[in-house]
């Protein structure tokens, strides 16, 4: 692989991160502690080390495009650990917020971007979650429409799937912080 | 009224050339004060000097002004000219015409303007000059060594071995300090106690060396030359002259197998009365009281007691105090190691092969608990692979220290060899961010360890070590693949981030030398003044100023040893007399100055009437402390303090004079 | 001795006759006058090295040298103003570097907050100068001196500063 | 003092044991709580990962109506959502134009002031472990219990502010005021895939796995949790987990607040342990 390094690029992408960040990339000294102790790191096509040292060198293609902003669970290990304290968990945060922002659908993690989109219409219209509604839009979203399909029945029995929801009841309210926010 | 002369030098064409140096001595002759105004060829000649001497001499000059080079060049000659004519070396001023006019400018009407204005400062300050005598201390030739690791050791031998005498305090019960608990040591791989022990044994047999172990320093007061210090002798419980340390007290002792060995690391056990190790200097021991059945059960045990033939053990001895006068301190005050079990993910504490590096030289030492046979803590079996940590706690400032502790590269590549040496077939893995091997034969250490030894080498961090049937899963990073990795070891060493001593702080506070955030001891000058401390007469060794090896420690307990030979190689003391004086009628006892001096060189007189009563409180300089920066005159708020040769009104007369 | 009395009278005489003659020899076209209060340590010999190496700036500074900044009283910088100083430079050693360790802190601190009080008296705070200069930076005192020069040569000629406009 | 409740989606539908228990053992602590009035979701993970300020705005709303309504403390049991709600704290707290941006939004006074508890925090900081000790009327003596922690709970620590997020001990600590032992294992702190359950199940499964066996190897006989994601993980996936690995696992997984419901005498029925999908009938035998 060879990265022609373009100044202007670099620092634009660099900066655009840190301010959304609130910390700097420059902390990081590479010591992988991160991607050491990342229980999803297995999946990543890039390790969050890199995907830190990328950021810093403006390779805002591979890294917006990068399997592992979206296999990110935030389980916050990384963060937890890091001796340096920067926001490993916040970077990716910020990395998927910047890819929707710019509209790039990952390619191999559709999934993952599309539940965290029909989680949040899920919201917008019920200002809470209803988990039937959310399921199944997901799936029918996503054609996955038989996989996990035997655990419905028994989560029935179990009581678990409510067949109603409680909305918001000033949902006025949530469609504004919307509006204000998205 | 002041009779002041004025000579005006040439320097060859260096000054003349570019300078009207008649017109600047015509100049001068109109200044009122100065009585006579002439220009020379070179002033620094002799036949220059000779006619400044005449000139004082005759004329009964009680100031001379030389408008002439830099000061840092021919200052001390023209003063010393003088004090021959019986002139205080302070009346001479020197007006710098070469380095700030002739040489740096070259339209000759504005250098002679210019050369004209330097002289009237000049003159203008001279005026205000006041005689100024150097302070001179005397000096109490013998040095107290705080601290009896490898640096304390060489500073108190190189002191003592000049014919100085040395007072060594060490707190733990013997001397040796952590380099006596390592094994063998990098690059040479020469064993530790073979060459520390011989030079414990010199210190206790030094003539010139009285030796204080189980001792901590109590108080210090005083200056250089002058300090008074109490050294807390805590009681043995032996009277340590009838002692032959024959050990039949330490072995009856019923505690066995109760307390943990601080010497081992607490991988083995030691009694109640015990020497830390079998050739601690003195070997003499000491009761544990805070473990002791005698003590703990009110006097029932004293079966060590019984043991003893020339009954040395006495329960009831006190803790002693003992007053030295000293002239001069180092303090090594040594080091300690972070404390593991802040890092939870790597189950210090919990998993008990999980070990730290300096445990692991006492697992590497013949004399440590497993006699140098490499064998988990855990099981008492020899591991096969071992997984070395590097940088736990040290470039770490979320939950260590952000610095680098220096000698773990090293020391880690150390173990890795060792332990290939002692494990046939053995594989070690090292975790590491950046290898930092750059004195002498030391890459090539690492090299070696990597190349020869077949140690592997990974270029990242751990972040979690589980337990998995007797195995410890160490997950970590290879960041050159961009891998995460899990290693299956036996056992895990954390190469552990140097701090400093416990308590080092308070000991500086003691000392009233300065320190850094972390509590290691700051230099009088990082570069150039590496061996003294910001205090006059108190001097650095060893880790206590920041991370070092062995090679180092003892570099620089040299260093502090030869700064004390060569102060004590004087009868007295000097110091420049261009230092503060308060003027005690006007101090109102504020202290502010006290707050911005580095030199801890201001302390507090009682101004008492002749009853005795106190009447105020006011600062004091203390000339053998005061280095002359003059921070606290500015800080003054009531005009209280001035600094000599550059007193107020001098500089106030030098402004002035540039009046247009 | 008696000598000596005579000629101290005639001293006391001249001095006052002294002072008049340069009050009259005022010149309204002179160079502006810049007074440097220097550290002994850093800066003083940066300006030697600068003499050493034969570089060449502008003529009109005037050393004052001192220990170390933290020497250095604000009120002298003051009493320069008013005795018609048209700029004032104050340089010590690098922070770190200080000769007495912590004396160009107390100084930075100290003019940090003087330049309120400064401006307060009218002084336009331009006319003074903060800086570090090391014993090497002979080149570096060059361009401070020479770059201060040019600042104040083109400041609004007030000759008198303490004149509130 | 008055002690706000913000039960989270979770609790009124998957986790409903979780409510049910809970709502029973504050019942025996005699701890009144109320529900937030018109309480919304936090926007659990989806918020944070698509859209920062939302992810704090969505919380904010419930955090500004609770303290409107004069509540000082507020208890989120849901661990995700305990999470959301302090990262919102922490957030505003830390950025001033964001915290009024959001309060301009919600057009409501706010002064950021309120503490939040997560599960853990609350039975130990609020209720009491003395307390919690003085109601255990059935000890649960001879039950080894291991104690899953997952992320949210006590990670990141500058937000949580709570117990060691490496080597926690306040799950074990309640577990043993039961009388139960506690089980020490390696993976109490490892992610259990979190919400990427359903878009990712064979990562879920992998990582969900790898805890499960871990502690059946320690030889528990339950595990207890304090999230509702950790609890659908470890109970809904587990018979699936077993068929992947081809190895059985059986562990049932309670809320800490169904062990402690049982410590206090309580039915199973009572605390909705039946609505689990891996069973424990058999390990309750052991204690009856």
């Amino acid at each position: 692989m060879k990265t022609v390094i373009n100044e202007q690029e670099r620092r634009n992408f660099a900066r655009e991160v840190e301010s959304k960040l609130h910390d700097k990339l420059a902390k990081c000294y590479q010591c992988g502690k991160c991607s050491a102790g990342c229980p999803v790191n297995f999946e990543m096509d890039f390790t969050p080390n890199q995907i830190i040292k990328m950021t810093e060198l403006g390779m805002a293609d591979r890294v917006l495009n990068s399997k592992t902003i979206w296999l990110c669970v935030s389980c916050n290990t990384c963060s937890t650990r890091c001796p340096k304290g920067f926001e490993v968990a916040g970077i990716m945060d910020v990395l998927r917020e910047i890819a929707v922002n710019r509209g790039i659908e990952s390619k191999t993690e559709k999934e993952v971007q599309t539940f965290h989109e029909v989680f949040l219409d899920n919201v917008k219209s019920n200002g809470r979650i209803f988990e039937l509604e959310l399921v199944g839009k997901y799936k029918l979203k996503t054609k996955h429409l038989f996989r996990d399909m035997f655990l419905a029945p028994k989560m029935i029995e179990k009581g678990k799937l409510k067949m109603h929801s409680d909305k918001v009841s000033d949902i006025n309210q949530i469609a504004k912080i919307f509006k204000d926010f998205e | 009224m002041a009779r002041i002369g004025v000579f005006v030098c040439w320097c060859g064409s260096n000054i003349a050339g570019t300078v009207d140096v008649k017109r600047v001595a015509e100049e001068a002759a109109k200044i009122p004060g100065v009585v006579e105004a002439v220009d020379y060829k070179y002033m620094c000649s002799d036949p220059g000097q000779n006619t400044l001497r005449k000139m004082i001499k005759d004329k009964n000059l009680t100031g001379v002004v030389l408008a002439a080079c830099s000061p840092h060049m021919h200052e001390n000659t023209f003063r010393k000219a003088a004090v021959k004519e019986g002139l205080n070396p302070y009346f001479i001023e020197i007006a710098n015409i070469r380095e700030q006019v002739s040489w740096v400018h070259e339209d000759k009407e504005k250098a002679t303007e210019k050369a004209i204005d330097l002289l009237k400062m000049m003159v203008e300050k001279v005026k205000k000059n006041k005689p100024i005598e150097d302070v001179r201390v005397p000096l109490t030739k013998k040095a107290l060594v705080i601290g009896g690791g490898i640096s304390g050791i060489q500073a108190a031998l190189d002191i003592a071995n000049g014919g100085v005498e040395v007072i060594l305090v060490e707190k733990e019960p013997s001397i040796g300090g952590k380099m006596i608990q390592l094994d063998e040591t990098f690059p040479t791989l020469d064993c530790s106690s073979c060459i520390m022990t011989p030079k414990m044994v010199e210190v206790y047999q030094h003539p010139n060396i009285k030796l204080y172990t189980y001792s901590e320093l109590e108080e210090v007061s005083g200056y250089i030359g002058n300090f008074n210090v109490k050294i807390k002798k805590k009681a043995r419980s032996i009277v340590e002259k009838d002692c032959t340390g024959c050990g039949d007290c330490w072995n009856i002792c019923p505690m066995h197998k109760n307390v943990k060995s601080e010497f081992n690391v607490n991988l083995s056990e030691r009694t109640a009365i015990y020497v830390p190790f079998p050739q601690a200097v003195p070997l003499i021991p000491v009761i544990d009281r805070s473990v002791c059945l005698h003590y703990k059960k009110g006097g029932k045990c004293q079966k060590c007691y019984d043991a003893c033939g020339p009954k040395c053990i006495n329960f009831d001895l006190q803790d002693e105090i003992i007053e030295e006068k000293v002239g001069a301190i180092v303090a090594a005050t040594g080091y300690d190691l972070m404390e593991n079990s802040l890092y939870g993910e790597y189950g210090y504490g919990q998993f008990k092969d999980v070990i730290s590096g300096l445990q692991f030289e006492r697992l590497l030492s013949a004399s440590g608990p497993t006699e140098g046979v490499v064998k988990r803590p855990s099981d008492g079996k020899t591991p096969e692979t071992i997984v070395f940590i590097q940088c736990v706690g040290s470039r770490d400032p979320e939950k260590g220290v952000p610095y680098c502790s220096k000698v773990c590269c090293m020391y880690t590549a150390k173990h890795a060899k060792l332990f290939a040496h002692k494990v046939h077939g053995s594989q070690s893995y090292v975790f590491y961010i950046d290898i930092r091997a750059t004195s002498k034969g030391y890459e090539e250490f690492v090299r070696g360890t990597m190349e020869n030894e077949g140690a592997i080498y990974l270029r990242g961090r751990v972040s979690k070590i589980y337990e998995d049937n007797g195995k410890l899963i160490v997950k970590g990073a290879d960041t050159l693949s961009g891998n995460q990795v899990e290693i299956a070891a036996d056992m895990v060493v954390l190469a552990t981030g140097v701090i400093p001593k416990k308590g080092s702080d308070k000991m500086a506070q003691m000392l009233g030398i300065s320190y850094d955030k972390y509590g290691f001891y700051t230099e009088s000058h990082p570069k150039l003044r590496p061996a003294e401390s910001s205090t006059a007469g108190i001097y650095l060794a060893g880790m206590a100023q920041g991370p070092r090896d062995i090679p180092e420690s003892v570099v620089s307990g040299s260093a502090a040893a030869s700064k004390i030979l060569g102060l004590f190689s004087k009868s007295e003391y000097e110091v420049e007399g261009t230092i503060a004086s308060v003027n005690k009628t006007t101090c109102v006892g504020c202290f502010y100055c006290r707050r911005v001096c580095a030199y801890s060189a201001i302390s507090k007189e009682e101004i008492k009437d002749r009853n005795g009563n106190v009447l105020k409180v006011v600062a004091n300089v203390n000339s053998g402390l005061c280095a002359g920066c003059g921070a606290c005159v500015n800080a003054c708020f009531s005009k209280s303090i001035d600094l000599k040769g550059y007193l107020d009104e001098q500089i106030f007369a030098e402004i002035k004079s540039l009046a247009v | 001795m008696e000598n000596n009395i005579v000629e101290d009278v005639q001293n006391a005489r001249d001095e006052k006759e002294y002072s008049a003659g340069s009050a009259k020899g005022e010149d309204k076209d002179k160079e502006p006058r810049i007074i440097a209060f220097v550290c002994n340590w850093c800066t003083y010999n940066g300006a030697d090295l600068a003499g050493t190496s034969r570089m060449k700036y502008a003529e009109n500074v005037r050393v004052i040298k001192l220990p170390c900044t933290g020497r250095i009283d604000p009120l002298f910088v003051v009493e320069a103003f008013k005795k018609g100083a048209k700029g004032v430079l104050v340089s010590g050693c690098h922070p770190g570097d200080c000769h007495y360790t912590s004396g160009n802190y107390h100084s930075r601190r100290k003019y940090t907050a003087f330049r309120d009080l400064l401006s307060y008296l009218g002084v336009d705070i331009n006319r003074v100068e903060f800086s570090w200069i090391s014993a090497s930076e002979g080149n570096k005192w060059v361009s401070v001196i020479n770059e201060f020069t040019n600042k104040i040569k083109l400041l609004p000629d007030n000759s008198d500063i303490f004149s509130k406009k | 003092m008055k002690l706000a409740y913000y039960p989270g989606c979770s609790l009124k539908g998957t986790s409903f044991e979780y409510e049910v228990s809970l709502l029973k053992i504050l019942e025996a602590l005699n701890i009144e709580i109320q529900e937030i009035p018109d309480w919304n979701c936090c926007g659990a993970s989806a918020a944070h990962s698509l859209n920062h300020n939302l992810s704090v705005a969505l919380p904010a709303r419930n955090l500004a109506i609770a303290e409107n309504n004069g509540f000082e403390e507020v208890l989120a049991p849901c661990a995700a959502c305990s999470s959301r709600l302090k990262t919102a704290k922490y957030e505003m707290g830390s950025d001033d134009i964001l915290k009024k941006k959001i309060t301009d939004s919600l057009e409501m006074p706010y002064s950021n002031s309120l503490n939040i508890s997560n599960m853990l925090e609350f039975l130990i900081n609020v209720a009491g472990k003395e307390k919690i000790k003085s109601l255990v009327k059935k000890p649960l003596s001879g039950l080894k219990v291991a104690s899953y922690y997952g992320c949210l709970l006590v990670r990141p620590p500058k937000v949580m502010k709570f117990d060691d997020p490496d080597r926690p001990v306040s799950m074990d600590e309640l577990v043993a005021l039961t009388g139960a032992v506690p089980v020490d294992y390696s993976y109490k702190t490892e992610c259990c895939g979190a919400i990427n359950s359903l878009s990712k199940p064979d990562v879920v499964m992998a990582l969900t796995g790898k805890i499960l066996y871990d502690i059946k190897e320690h030889g528990a006989d339950l595990v207890v949790v304090a999230c509702p994601l950790c609890h659908s993980n470890l109970d809904v996936r587990q018979r699936e987990i077993e068929r992947k690995y081809a190895e059985r696992i059986g562990l049932p997984v309670l809320f800490i607040t169904e062990l402690l419901g049982l410590a206090f005498g309580f039915s199973p029925e009572e605390l909705a342990i039946g609505g689990h999908m891996v069973t424990a009938d058999k390990v309750l035998k052991k204690i009856s």
